[in-house]
């Protein structure tokens, strides 16, 4: 006999609070807004944690088992919640950072008008994230996988009224589309092969089914196609170009959707279809070559990022890299367990970058902060703490994962390994050139007198009225720094429960124990070694910084005088938005205006339904005629009519 | 002794009559005989057929036929005096209003 | 030899007959009531010869003496004359006649052919108004208190229908009481 | 009973209620004009024969030698046919009325009755008299005179309104006798209450012998219900533009009719032929002949007849006529509930 655990209630009590905001909040005031969006994802993050302590006594994996969805044939789908180990991490980690963002939106967002509709939003986007997480098949998984997409949408475009905004928008939505396109394909592969989206019912499937080692097969083809699925969501090679452009986007929402959560709703999906990909090695391949050049590809462009929140962006995608790269190798528990710490420190990135342009009335251009430490130190201590976890110092969270990464890509390739550690260094780099450029130095901004003039200037925060009225930096209220400082504590610590592979452990009984036997026949001494590397290349990193950015800040612009065409080429950003455009949207404007719009729409369907109204009334026009008003015509029709009837019955009759 | 099919042929061609009454006649009130006529066609077979199966519900049938008969003339009856106040006519022909 | 019953149908028959085909005929509404009217006798001593007394009865009284005395009524009251030539009318006469001649002919040969010639005989079913009042009012007791609900409505309806439109004061008038006859 | 015994007997009491009843109606238009002469201080009829007697005869004479007029605008078929249809149902309806018992002639009963006793006598005189309905009514109409017609109009309309009333009052009878058979119900009116009075429906149903009574009358148009002839008003109603014989044929029509509805008040409430006396077991007892035993209740049967023939023309004499208005109030809205009240609790006494 299973207990209930109600899981039904995680994702429903967003729910609940989005409808309550969505529909009273315009009238209520912030503070009534605010506590039924803390009160619904609060009492979420701690049924949340209840489920977790009740899970460690009963046998995972859990079903729960809500209504009937479609029943069609031999094919059916239900709303149903799976419970293991996988969705318990990605659970606690949606709720949790989810809960804490949502404090730290309060005060962030205090000023901001459509204050309910961001929080109603918020809502719907954990209903939706824990719908995806909590799925026990595909069909609910993309219920949430197209629900977060609509969110981040809707969070994105939050500031609709500006132009920047609004088409960022609808890139993430439209890129998102074509990856979910691929996705959406490899479901029909399921149903048509394996009748059913069940994870459990599909994967036993799968398991008897012999690695598609020679060649690729049906397993081969719904692992790249779900690795489309992926990409578009967790913005990697080639769909990663809508994320930076989400910064249009509040801060924290940057932080929870663009960095914590919903960006690595890709990594959950491979990491939850890992039967197929470990049936299908040259998927898990793609997977592994996507993340590992994603991983240096976004690296490289954040190093000449200026704005403060697209160099996090790049990171976070760089980082989305990372987490593929672990998967690829098969490494998916690693590929998980760096999901979360980064979902701690780069939350906390974010949080605390938000926190820099809170202090600053909107400016995101680090070329104007600089000497914020003495303004800020909370929020300069917590995001040192968080650049820190990123470049993999040990012993911050970030180390821990991505040292895990590195050495399974080892394991697996040393080019993966090269690439890797290339990329750490990279990252390390730009992160405390970010951490430099903003707390060190002078300060380089003007300060703020005239209220919103400067703001109109800069930055999404557009509509904010400051109301703060000051003229220096200033630090933000404790609601914001409450938050900053509780992921610190967690970027800090989060890491060492993969120590010893107690996080691999809990991971196993999804993920199989195949891997850890492997890690058991490697030397000691060479991922002891790896580790020295890495941290070693992290260290240079900082030191690079640190001698570009404040000891010798002249420096820079000599070198990208050096080097003007590189730089200008990663400046913008390899040129790729451009050629997309030249090569995707130009050619689809164009078929759809000349072709589409002009001979289908207007010659095809317009036409024909035009001509068959036409056609319809002329014909009326002729037989309303027989529509005489003429009763005795009416009667004779009648009489026709019945004796039709009758010489039927009488042949029947006489034909018997 | 008289088969029960003379009785139904006889009900078919009174049936008839109505039928072609109704068809041909101008007059509305004619038309409304025919329809009396058709009705007591069928109330022959009705009380034929009752006889041949040994089943008085067929007389019943009839009964509660020339009920509503009565009824329907009544109400007919009245329609068409309704009509003739304003059209001034009972040539069905001239009352066709009821078109595009 | 013919049965005096077969005689007696054969009567009947070409009686009602003739009344109908002279509904037909004849052009002015009063004399096609007429010969409605001997259709109708003639209908109820056919329900005699088959043992309907109480529906021959009936069928006198109510069809012959009250619904028929109301379309008497009616074309007196509206002075109905004869009906005039259309062009409609003569299209309706080549086709109708003969095709409802077609019809009849075609009924009476299926009937004939592929029907029973078992015999009724004279008076089979004694259709009288005990049996027919017990079946009434116990069967048929559902049916017939609709039916009686129906004849309300039809004499209120017909009742406002026939009324002038600004209703005169006073007591009823005299359609009133022709339409209320119905109820017998 | 052969075939040829009921056929002569057929014709027989046909050809003898034929003659009977035409004396009667001819002899009914002198007891009137001699009645309500009396009643108006006057002597009637005195010339021809003794007290007149012959006077019948004089006008049957009149109205055969009289020149039939036809007016040139008529329908003719209907002008014609329209008192023909009057008399011919008229006359009809005595064809099931029972004078008496039987005669026994060599062992076979004969029924003093024209035709067998018909299960659904009443029904039919019922049916037969709403017919004549069209005498009246297609007079008027074919006349093509508007008096004729607003006489023939009157005539419709109040009749079939008052054939419902006419009907309820009968229904009690019928279910007291629980018959349509006018024999059966005669004989139901058998016997005494409290040893003297006789069991007749007339003391069961007073209400509805009033109810007949007074839709009777309306429905042979007379007085004071004569609105299709009112003389004042419509000139002569439906017979405005008939002369001679055909108006000789309303007139038999109409006093036929009130011999019809005599005989049927006679059957219905005062127990047809039955003596009020016991006198038929005296007789019997003392060996009257069978001729007198079967005459005796014929005789009883026709003073009762002319009693209410009497009251007929009482009344006439008596009652001014009714407005049209007040003449529909009368039949809608008095007659008619009380008739239906009157069926009610009868039908409630009988169930208990």
């Amino acid at each position: 006999m299973n207990p209930n655990l109600s899981l039904w209630l995680i994702p429903v009590l967003p729910l609940a609070g989005a409808a309550i905001n969505g529909f009273f909040g315009r009238k209520s005031s912030r503070t009534a807004v605010s506590t039924v969006a803390l009160v619904f994802s609060g009492t979420a993050f701690l049924w949340a944690l209840t489920v977790a302590w009740r899970a460690s006594s009963i046998p995972l994996p859990y079903q729960e088992y809500l209504a009937h969805w479609v029943r069609s044939g031999s094919f059916s789908v239900d709303f149903a919640f799976y419970l293991d180990q996988l969705s318990l991490v990605m659970l606690l980690v949606v709720t949790g950072v989810g809960f804490l963002i949502h404090i730290y939106s309060i005060g962030y967002m205090w000023e901001e008008p459509g204050y309910y509709r961001f929080f109603s939003y918020l809502n719907l986007f954990m209903f939706f994230m824990l719908t995806l997480v909590l799925a026990n098949n595909y069909l609910v998984m993309f219920i949430g996988w197209e629900g977060v997409g609509l969110a981040s949408y809707l969070l994105i475009g939050f500031w609709f009224t500006k132009d920047s905004a609004a088409s960022a928008g609808k890139k993430a939505f439209i890129v998102n589309r074509i990856g979910d396109f691929g996705f959406l394909i490899g479901l029909f592969l399921l149903i048509q092969h394996f009748g059913t989206l069940n994870f459990t019912q599909v994967f036993d499937q799968v398991k008897p089914l012999a690695v598609e080692s020679s060649g690729a097969g049906l397993l081969t083809a719904i692992g790249i196609l779900f690795m489309v699925g992926a990409c578009g969501k967790s913005a990697q090679i080639p769909l990663y170009v809508w994320l930076p452009d989400a910064m249009e986007g509040p801060t924290p929402v940057s932080a929870l959707i663009h960095a914590a959560t919903m960006v690595t709703a890709g990594v959950y999906m491979v990491s939850r279809s890992h039967v197929i990909f470990e049936k299908a090695p040259i998927a898990l391949a793609i997977v592994a070559i996507i993340g590992t050049l994603t991983a240096l590809f976004a690296a490289t462009i954040g190093v000449t990022q200026t704005d403060i929140k697209k160099v996090l962006a790049y990171s976070t995608v760089s980082q989305l890299g990372y987490m593929f790269m672990a998967c690829g190798v098969g490494a998916f528990s690693a590929g998980i367990f760096h999901l979360m710490t980064h979902a701690f420190f780069k939350g906390l990135l974010f949080l605390a970058a938000g926190s820099v342009i809170h202090a600053i009335g909107g400016e995101q251009d680090m070329r104007k902060m600089g000497g914020l430490r003495s303004y800020i130190p909370w929020t300069f201590l917590t995001m040192g703490i968080a650049t820190l976890a990123i470049s993999g110092i040990p012993p911050f969270a970030g180390f821990w994962s991505k040292d895990e990464i590195l050495y399974k890509a080892y394991q697996t390739s040393w080019i993966y390994w090269l690439i890797g550690v290339i990329t750490a260094f990279i990252t390390s780099f730009y992160m405390f050139r970010l951490l430099f450029m903003t707390f060190f130095g002078d300060y380089r901004g003007a300060h703020v007198d005239e209220h919103g003039q400067l703001h109109s200037v800069h930055g999404p925060d557009l509509h904010r009225d400051d109301a703060h009225g000051h003229g220096e930096p200033h630090e933000s209220p404790w609601v914001m720094l409450g938050p900053l400082v509780v992921l610190a504590l967690l970027s800090t610590i989060g890491g060492l429960v993969g120590i010893g592979n107690h996080f691999e452990h809990f991971l196993a009984p999804v993920f199989g124990s195949e891997y850890p036997q492997k890690i058991a026949e490697g030397s000691g001494v060479n991922e002891l070694l790896l580790m020295v590397i890495s941290v070693i290349l992290a260290l240079a990193g900082a030191t690079l910084a640190y001698v570009l950015y404040v000891s010798k800040p002249e420096l820079p612009e000599k070198i990208t005088d050096r080097m003007h065409g590189l730089y200008e080429a990663v400046l913008n950003k390899y040129y790729v938005d451009e050629f997309y455009a030249a090569l995707f949207v130009k050619p689809l404007i164009g078929v759809s205006t000349s072709v589409l719009w002009k001979g289908v729409d207007r010659k095809i369907i317009d036409d024909s339904i035009n001509d068959a109204a036409e056609g319809a009334r002329h014909v009326s026009d002729n037989v309303r005629h027989m529509q005489s008003g003429n009763l005795r015509s009416y009667a004779g029709w009648i009489a026709a009519g019945s004796a039709v009837v009758i010489a039927y019955m009488v042949w029947l009759g006489v034909g018997r | 002794m008289v088969p029960l099919s003379y009785y139904l042929v006889l009900s078919g061609i009174l049936f008839a009559c109505g039928v072609a009454g109704f068809l041909i006649k101008r007059n509305i009130i004619t038309i409304f005989m025919s329809i009396e006529l058709m009705l007591n066609g069928v109330n022959l077979s009705f009380v034929a057929f009752a006889a041949h199966w040994h089943a008085l519900a067929g007389q019943v049938f009839v009964f509660f036929v020339m009920v509503v008969a009565a009824a329907e003339s009544a109400v007919g009856l009245a329609i068409i005096i309704a009509v003739y106040r304003t059209r001034e006519t009972l040539n069905v022909d001239h009352v066709n209003l009821l078109k595009l | 030899m013919i049965s005096i019953h077969l005689a007696l149908f054969l009567i009947f028959g070409v009686v009602a007959v003739a009344g109908a085909v002279n509904l037909l005929a004849q052009r002015h509404p009063i004399n096609a009531a007429l010969s409605l009217i001997a259709v109708m006798a003639a209908l109820a001593g056919e329900y005699m010869l088959l043992g309907a007394e109480f529906l021959a009865a009936v069928q006198v009284i109510v069809y012959a003496g009250a619904i028929m005395v109301l379309f008497v009524f009616v074309i007196m009251l509206l002075n109905a004359g004869v009906e005039e030539r259309t062009e409609g009318s003569r299209v309706a006469i080549i086709f109708g006649i003969p095709g409802v001649l077609l019809g009849s002919i075609l009924v009476a040969w299926v009937i004939l052919r592929y029907s029973e010639t078992e015999a009724v005989p004279a008076g089979a079913l004694p259709g009288a108004p005990s049996t027919i009042g017990q079946l009434l009012f116990h069967e048929f007791l559902l049916p017939f208190e609709i039916t009686s609900i129906l004849i309300l409505i039809a004499i209120m309806g017909a009742v406002v229908l026939a009324s002038k439109p600004e209703p005169a004061a006073g007591g009823p008038s005299k359609k009133l009481a022709t339409e209320q006859k119905v109820n017998d | 009973m052969p075939l040829w015994l009921y056929i002569v007997s057929s014709v027989v009491k046909s050809a003898i209620v034929l003659g009977v009843l035409l004396t009667a109606v001819a002899y009914t238009v002198w007891l009137e004009r001699k009645v309500v002469g009396h009643m108006q201080n006057r002597w009637g009829p005195t010339r021809v024969g003794p007290f007149g007697l012959l006077q019948p005869a004089a006008d049957g004479l009149k109205f055969l030698f009289k020149e039939d007029l036809t007016p040139p605008h008529v329908y003719k078929p209907l002008y014609i046919a329209a008192p023909m249809i009057a008399v011919i149902f008229a006359l009809t309806s005595i064809a099931v009325i029972p004078f008496g018992t039987y005669i026994t002639i060599d062992g076979y009963n004969i029924p003093l009755q024209i035709t067998t006793d018909v299960n659904t006598a009443l029904l039919l005189i019922l049916g037969v008299t709403s017919i004549g309905v069209y005498g009246v009514a297609l007079a008027g109409w074919s006349s093509n005179n508007k008096y004729s017609l607003l006489g023939g109009l009157r005539a419709s309309a109040q009749m079939v309104s008052y054939e419902i009333s006419l009907g309820l009052s009968l229904v009690g009878v019928l279910i007291l006798a629980g018959s349509f058979s006018l024999r059966d119900i005669v004989n139901a009116q058998g016997g005494y209450f409290l040893g003297f009075i006789p069991r007749w429906n007339f003391f069961l149903q007073p209400i509805g012998f009033f109810c007949y009574l007074m839709a009777a009358y309306a429905e042979t148009n007379r007085i004071p219900f004569d609105l299709p002839e009112a003389e004042t008003e419509l000139v002569a109603g439906y017979h405005t533009e008939y002369s001679a014989m055909k108006f000789a044929m309303f007139f038999m029509a109409e006093y036929a009719n009130m011999i019809t509805v005599a005989c049927l008040a006679t059957l219905l409430f005062f127990g047809g032929w039955l003596s009020p006396f016991n006198e038929n077991v005296w007789l019997q007892a003392h060996g009257a002949p069978q001729v007198v035993l079967a005459l005796l209740p014929v005789l009883w049967f026709a003073a009762k007849v002319v009693v209410f023939l009497f009251i007929y023309i009482w009344v006439r004499g008596t009652l001014p006529r009714f407005r049209y208005d007040q003449l529909m109030a009368f039949g809608w809205k008095f007659l008619l509930p009380l008739a239906l009240v009157n069926l009610i609790a009868t039908a409630i006494a009988v169930a208990w």
